[in-house]
């Protein structure tokens, strides 16, 4: 199995991703596509390690995986926020009061 | 320290020091009369100190005195000093600075005697920070502290301009002078760059090669472009009159808008080494000389006359500077600092005599202002280049240095534009001070003695200046000696021309008595041939070309500086609408911009 | 391991320190001491940076993760002195807008001044992304941290503009970790030191410039910049004082320690690219500033503007460009939060809505805070004696012996401009009636940090040699 | 042979529940395709020899990732409907933007030379967790500072109230709203 296949892989799960997070319209939509690209590169990183050989691949997954969790969670509290302070779905293309 | 430069941190740190308790006590500020009394006396101070400092210079021709401290120490090494320079020539500027200052000072006792106490605080405060500022650029050692002030004269001209800051107009027209000039001096700040960069230093002493020299020189003569208005960049300073006309006096006419000519004056030894950029400044000057007198030829608002007359002087220092006549640029810049401020001070005494700038309004003045006329004749006879005044032989001189130098064409331009100069001058002689008796000058008197000391106090070397031009020669290890030649007669005779076609076409059914020289003209116009020659002359060159040269000025110059700014202001409202607020889009644009960015470094 | 073996990492500890004490006083005091924790936190911050010039924080740590030094330190005292003037600026807003909220507000100012300071000292890709989390982080907690039910709807717009940075952080952040896997990937090493050597290739490449595109959201370049205006108009004013200057300063330190320690970028072929987006984030962010309405806004896009003339000194890449970066960003921070401390005490909140005309005829209203704006003003325009012209000055003679007299020519021009919507403010300031003629009541703590700011401002104008030393060394120092 | 056809197993896996996880129309089924994507991860890290991050996948990221995410639905929604919407819109040119990283990122992986197959597999769970706390011990502590600081700071903005201001009276509120209207119209 060429190393290749499995960056290729990545590319298309992080342009799906990528696709999901330009096209979505909820704030919530938005952040699962980010989770997805996440993974995507969680995925690179495990793939160039093991054709290494070496630990290094895992080893930044694991804090890959600890700081997207973490963004996860201050992502779910704004969106609570906005949506208290908005009393409405997140759609963020409707959340424009600051522009210009 | 020496005598020398303790005089100059006299002259220098007196006013500085009067600007800033004006600025920080503000209930001195606003007791107006007081505070003036006291902006006047630090004035007069730094004066007399120039005064003393001049003549002690004059006992020692020869002497280059240096005083500075580090300032910027860079990598071990000094970047940059402060401190004071004073030789020949910053002696010089010092004393017409101060001069100029003062009387202009005295002079608005009385003129500005009707506003309000807290606005006449401003006032004086500013014209204070003004001689810091001038004298700080005037004996920099170096280019740096020299932008420094060249900077702060810049400020103040805003603030002094924009005095009257609740008449739109002069928002507005301080505001352009702002931006004008601020533009042209991003030439000054990138030739800093240049010059530091290729001799780690800012002297204009150095030799940083013919090249480099080329661009250093470019850059800054874009600077004095701005500064000294010279075409295209000259718009704003007949806007600038819409300032207090004793600011006009200082600022516009004597002493700021000089600081270009100045700059050149004082960083000739690179400007030798750029024979480019001379050519440029040959051509230039010249085009500024003829082209601001044609349209000082239709104006009718005295103060833009002079404006006009100004910017063309003007292009004659550069020009001169250009053909490698120093001496003649910097000697013009000193005599027509001194009738120049005359000019625009006489101009003052009327407009608060008649309460109008336009010179229809004015007319006969002679009989009820005498000394005004006197003075203000004195000052036209001076600038047009009469011989026997102190503009005759500055004037002379730089024709002489054209001529010399090979530029033929420029030195014709430069002709033609001493015969204009004379034309204008008579022509505001011939409709204001002489002819009928009009309305408004019904009324008119002189003001008080305020406003009459510095006309005679300026019109002295307005009249006496030029005998002294091979003592001032000598500070500048120069020579100088008259030459009376066919050249020189030249210029003398169109000047003597341009006031008698001035006279013929204004000057008649002046109740005066015609002046014996011009008397065989009066004869001959009086049988009309000359009248209907002239008339016609006067059609299709005065009218028809002088506005379409002032069209042109208007709206194309003019118009286009306007339209750049018009332009960046939409583009700037369009684009707005990029910014959507729609984060969406924001999320979009950084995926792609990471995708343009990383497709032109891999394909690439 | 002893203890003085990490004698390298003793400012960020002390800040460490610092935060707990503020977290278990937080939980011990009653709801109403939070002020005197935002107090502590100022305090925390300034004795800290007292301690910067007494202790030695030189040395290599965790077998050469971290390194101390002057680079390090230059930074760091940039951090502990926007933390200090961000905690002084918000005391008041703070226990005004959010009064059960304070600890934890000082809480994570602490921990994303900790982050940065970590930041520079960082030569292990992992840490340095972990740091620069770390950083980021609190920053989207801090931007929504407005009171939720005010009555005029300031919390609605402090969700928005939280979520939107939010949003497009997290976006980038993936990419920046992107970049990482496959710099990674390709080179088999995180240490910094060891990437210089690495062989290119287009994945490598594409790992760069998806890593320079992560870390370019956190600076605010153009294109990655749309997030800063509507961030900075929403945000609670003391907060975006700090956000405006500190976390560019970290992007900036992150992108040279990667950049010109690690890969060696100026002897390869990324500088158009840098330069380019110099050029046009100078270009965007004049021409947006050009009409905004909202002080904030405007502050914003000239901030982005600044960042242009940084980042025409960032790529350079030479030993004097990176030092003159340094000066840029230590007078920026003081400049720039002085401005927007200013704006606090006269236009935000209950004085009035942030708009340009909110400085109508301060001068009358409040001498002293207009001449403080006004000379922040001229400093962020790059005029004479004041700090910012010295920036501007030595940017651009770092830039031309570089020999890019073109963007030098173009930065200089773009100077004239920005002026235009500086002296907007400065013209409603000094020029304009005012519409509320009472007296401005400014907060002590505001006026303490602007007053630090002023002094900044000036001192460093009349006397930038000291400053620039220490830049000098600092770069020296990294460059080695 | 037998590891192409797992490859291609979870590949086809990954990529159909990603794709569903951006197309679909209700919220909470994007959310369980997101779970699936996740959980197919895992596989491939088993197909790459990481056992221990195969674990960490499914234990905590999916199972805290998923967890969140539903609280985030059920949390933020307006009406009682199950189908919660999760709408798309502008997917042309996020589509083309998709499409032409895919192309670029694809191009790159063409022109650099990777290697054919893995070397035999080596490590061991004791290593990466020496590796973990050996030289990343700092940037671990440092992470752990940010998980807490993560926490407190998402607590306090997704707490229902300032608990130190008092809410306004209802008079006040009316008013406000009613402000809010004008201001519309």
């Amino acid at each position: 199995m060429p190393l290749a296949a499995w960056v290729i892989l990545a590319a298309a799960l992080f342009s799906i991703g990528l696709y999901g997070v330009t096209s979505r319209r909820g704030a919530i939509g938005i952040l699962l596509s980010v989770e997805l690209m996440a993974n995507a590169v969680n995925l690179l990183f495990i793939s160039f390690g093991r054709y290494r050989g070496d630990h290094l691949g895992q080893v930044f997954t694991l804090f890959a995986v600890a700081l997207t969790v973490a963004e996860v969670v201050i992502g779910l509290a704004l969106v609570i926020l906005l949506h208290r302070v908005r009393r409405s779905d997140v759609r963020v293309d409707e959340v424009k009061e600051l522009h210009g | 320290m020496s005598l020398p430069i303790e005089l100059a941190l006299v002259a220098l740190f007196t006013p500085a020091a009067m600007a800033v308790i004006l600025a920080l006590v503000p209930p001195l500020r606003r007791t107006g009369r007081p505070a003036a009394w006291l902006s006047v006396l630090a004035a007069s101070i730094s004066l007399g100190a120039s005064v003393w400092l001049f003549a002690d210079q004059l006992g020692h021709p020869s002497r280059d005195l240096l005083e500075s401290v580090r300032w910027l120490p860079h990598a071990g090494a000094a970047m940059a000093n402060v401190g004071l320079r004073i030789d020949g020539i910053s002696a010089g500027m010092t004393l017409v600075v101060t001069l100029v200052a003062f009387c202009v000072q005295v002079f608005s006792l009385d003129y500005m005697r009707s506003e309000p106490a807290a606005d006449l605080g401003r006032y004086f405060t500013y014209h204070s920070f003004f001689i810091f500022s001038m004298l700080l650029l005037v004996l920099a050692p170096n280019l740096l502290q020299l932008f420094f002030g060249w900077e702060l004269v810049g400020l103040t001209s805003y603030l002094l301009i924009g005095f009257y800051f609740k008449k739109p107009s002069a928002a507005k027209a301080a505001v352009k002078a702002f931006w004008v000039t601020k533009l042209a001096d991003t030439g000054l700040l990138l030739a800093l760059v240049v010059l530091y960069t290729h001799t780690g230093g800012f002297e204009w002493t150095s030799h940083p090669g013919a090249e480099v020299a080329t661009i250093i020189t470019l850059l800054l003569f874009v600077a004095v472009m701005g500064k000294s208005a010279q075409f295209p960049l000259h718009v704003w300073l007949p806007d600038a009159m819409e300032g207090p006309t004793p600011v006009s006096a200082l600022l516009h006419a004597a002493t700021m808008v000089a600081a270009g000519v100045y700059l050149i004056v004082r960083t000739n030894p690179l400007f030798a080494q750029a024979e480019f950029t001379r050519e440029v400044m040959v051509w230039i000057g010249s085009f500024t000389a003829v082209f601001a007198a044609v349209i000082a030829c239709v104006q009718t608002d005295i103060k833009k006359v002079l404006a006009y007359s100004t910017c063309s002087q003007l292009g004659y220092m550069v020009a001169a500077l250009g053909a490698g006549s120093v001496m003649g640029g910097y000697f013009h810049l000193t005599t027509h600092a001194f009738f120049k401020a005359l000019l625009f001070l006489a101009a003052g005494s009327v407009i608060h005599a008649v309460h109008s700038n336009e010179m229809s309004d004015m007319g006969g003045l002679w009989k009820r202002m005498k000394l005004t006329t006197i003075v203000f004749v004195i000052g036209s006879v001076s600038l047009a280049g009469i011989p026997g005044l102190a503009g005759f032989f500055s004037k002379d001189l730089i024709l002489e240095g054209m001529l010399e130098s090979g530029h033929t064409v420029p030195w014709l331009m430069l002709l033609g534009a001493a015969f204009l100069t004379a034309f204008y001058m008579g022509r505001v002689l011939f409709t204001a001070f002489f002819g009928e008796l009009s309305e408004k000058a019904k009324h008119a008197h002189e003001g008080g003695w305020e406003m009459q000391l510095p006309l005679v106090l300026l019109a002295i070397p307005a009249l006496g200046a030029g005998y002294f031009a091979s003592r001032f020669a000598g500070m500048w290890h120069l020579e100088y000696e008259l030459h009376l030649n066919l050249e020189a007669g030249a210029a003398s005779g169109l000047a003597i021309l341009g006031f008698a076609v001035a006279y013929v076409m204004y000057g008649r059914g002046a109740p005066v008595a015609t002046p014996a020289i011009l008397r065989p003209i009066a004869k001959l116009a009086a049988s009309g041939v000359l009248d209907r020659f002239y008339e016609g002359l006067y059609r299709v060159l005065g009218l028809k070309l002088a506005g379409a040269v002032g069209f042109f000025d208007r709206y194309v110059v003019d118009g286009l500086m306007n339209l750049s700014g018009y332009l960046a202001l939409t583009a700037g409202q369009k684009l707005r609408r990029l910014q959507s607020g729609n984060v969406r889009d924001y999320v979009f644009v950084v995926a792609f911009a990471i995708f343009a960015l990383s497709a032109f470094g891999i394909l690439r | 391991m002893t203890l003085s073996e990490l004698s390298p990492l003793s400012l960020p500890l002390l800040v460490l320190g610092a935060a707990l004490i503020v977290l278990l006083a937080d939980i011990a005091l009653p709801k109403n001491g939070g002020r005197h924790l935002g107090l502590f936190m100022a305090a925390a911050f300034a004795a800290i940076f007292g301690a910067s010039f007494f202790l030695d924080s030189s040395g290599r740590v965790f077998d050469g993760v971290w390194v101390g030094g002057d680079f390090t330190l230059f930074f760091d005292r940039v951090f502990l002195l926007a933390g200090t003037l961000a905690c002084l600026g918000s005391l008041d807003h703070v226990a005004r807008h959010m009064p059960g909220r304070q600890g934890e507000y000082y809480l994570l100012l602490a921990a994303s001044v900790l982050g940065m300071m970590l930041l520079p000292g960082a030569r292990d890709l992992i840490l340095l992304v972990v740091c620069f989390e770390l950083m980021g982080m609190p920053l989207y907690l801090l931007a929504g941290w407005a009171k939720t039910d005010d009555t005029r709807g300031r919390g609605k717009n402090a969700a928005e503009a939280a979520l939107k940075f939010y949003l497009v952080g997290a976006v980038s952040s993936v990419f920046l970790l992107l970049g990482l896997a496959l710099v990674v990937g390709m080179s088999g090493t995180t240490s910094i030191e060891a990437l210089g050597h690495m062989r290119h290739s287009a994945l490598f490449d594409l790992g760069l410039l998806t890593l320079f595109g992560g870390m370019g959201f956190k600076i605010g370049v153009v294109p990655f910049h749309m997030w800063v205006p509507d961030t900075y108009e929403g945000a609670p004013t003391p907060f975006v004082a700090f956000l405006s200057v500190a976390p560019k300063a970290a992007g900036f330190a992150a992108l040279t320690v990667v950049f010109l320690a690690g890969f060696h970028v100026p002897s390869g072929s990324f500088m158009p690219l840098m330069l380019l987006l110099a050029a046009t984030t100078m270009i965007v962010g004049n021409l947006f500033a050009l009409r905004q309405e909202s002080a904030k806004r405007l502050l914003a896009y000239s901030g982005i503007t600044q960042v242009g003339y940084m980042l025409l000194a960032f790529a350079t890449g030479t030993r004097l460009g990176t030092a003159m970066l340094l000066f840029y960003l230590l007078g920026y921070t003081v400049t720039n939060i002085g401005a927007f401390m200013v704006i606090e005490a006269t236009a935000s909140g209950d004085q009035g809505e942030d708009r340009v005309s909110d400085f109508d005829g301060l001068y009358a209203r409040s001498p002293a805070l207009a001449l403080a704006m006004l000379l922040f003003l001229l400093s962020l325009a790059g005029i004479p004696f004041v700090v910012g012209f010295w920036a501007k000055l030595y940017v651009f003679i770092a830039a031309w012996e570089a020999g890019h007299g073109v963007l030098v020519f173009l930065g200089a021009v773009l100077a004239v401009v920005a002026l235009f919507y500086y002296m907007r403010i400065a013209r409603a300031m000094y020029m304009n009636e005012p519409k509320d003629t009472s007296p401005i009541k400014t907060p002590f703590g505001v006026k303490l940090a602007i007053a630090i700011c002023l002094a900044g401002v000036v001192g460093m104008g009349a006397y930038p040699a000291p400053f620039l030393e220490q830049a000098m060394l600092a770069s020296r120092s990294l460059f080695g | 042979m037998i590891d192409r056809i797992a490859f291609g197993v979870v590949a086809l896996l990954l990529l159909l529940s990603a794709l569903r996880v951006v197309t679909s129309k209700n919220l909470v089924h994007s959310v369980l395709w997101l779970g699936l994507t996740l959980v197919t991860t895992a596989g491939a890290y088993l197909l790459l020899s990481a056992p221990f991050i195969a674990s960490i996948q499914i234990l905590l990221y999916t199972g805290g990732v998923i967890t969140l995410m539903l609280f985030g639905v059920m949390l933020t929604r307006r009406g009682e409907d199950i189908a919660i919407p999760n709408e798309s819109s502008e997917g042309g040119r996020a589509l083309i933007l998709s499409l032409a990283t895919f192309g670029l990122f694809t191009g790159a992986v063409l022109k650099t030379p990777l290697p054919q197959e893995a070397p035999p597999f080596t490590g061991s769970t004791a290593e990466l967790g020496r590796e973990i706390l050996g030289p990343n011990l700092m940037a671990f502590e440092v992470l752990s500072v940010l998980l807490l600081a993560a926490m407190v700071g998402a607590i306090v903005i997704a707490r229902r109230r300032d608990p130190g201001s008092q809410r306004p009276s209802l008079g006040l509120r009316i008013e406000a709203e009613a402000k809010s209207q004008e201001g519309k119209s």
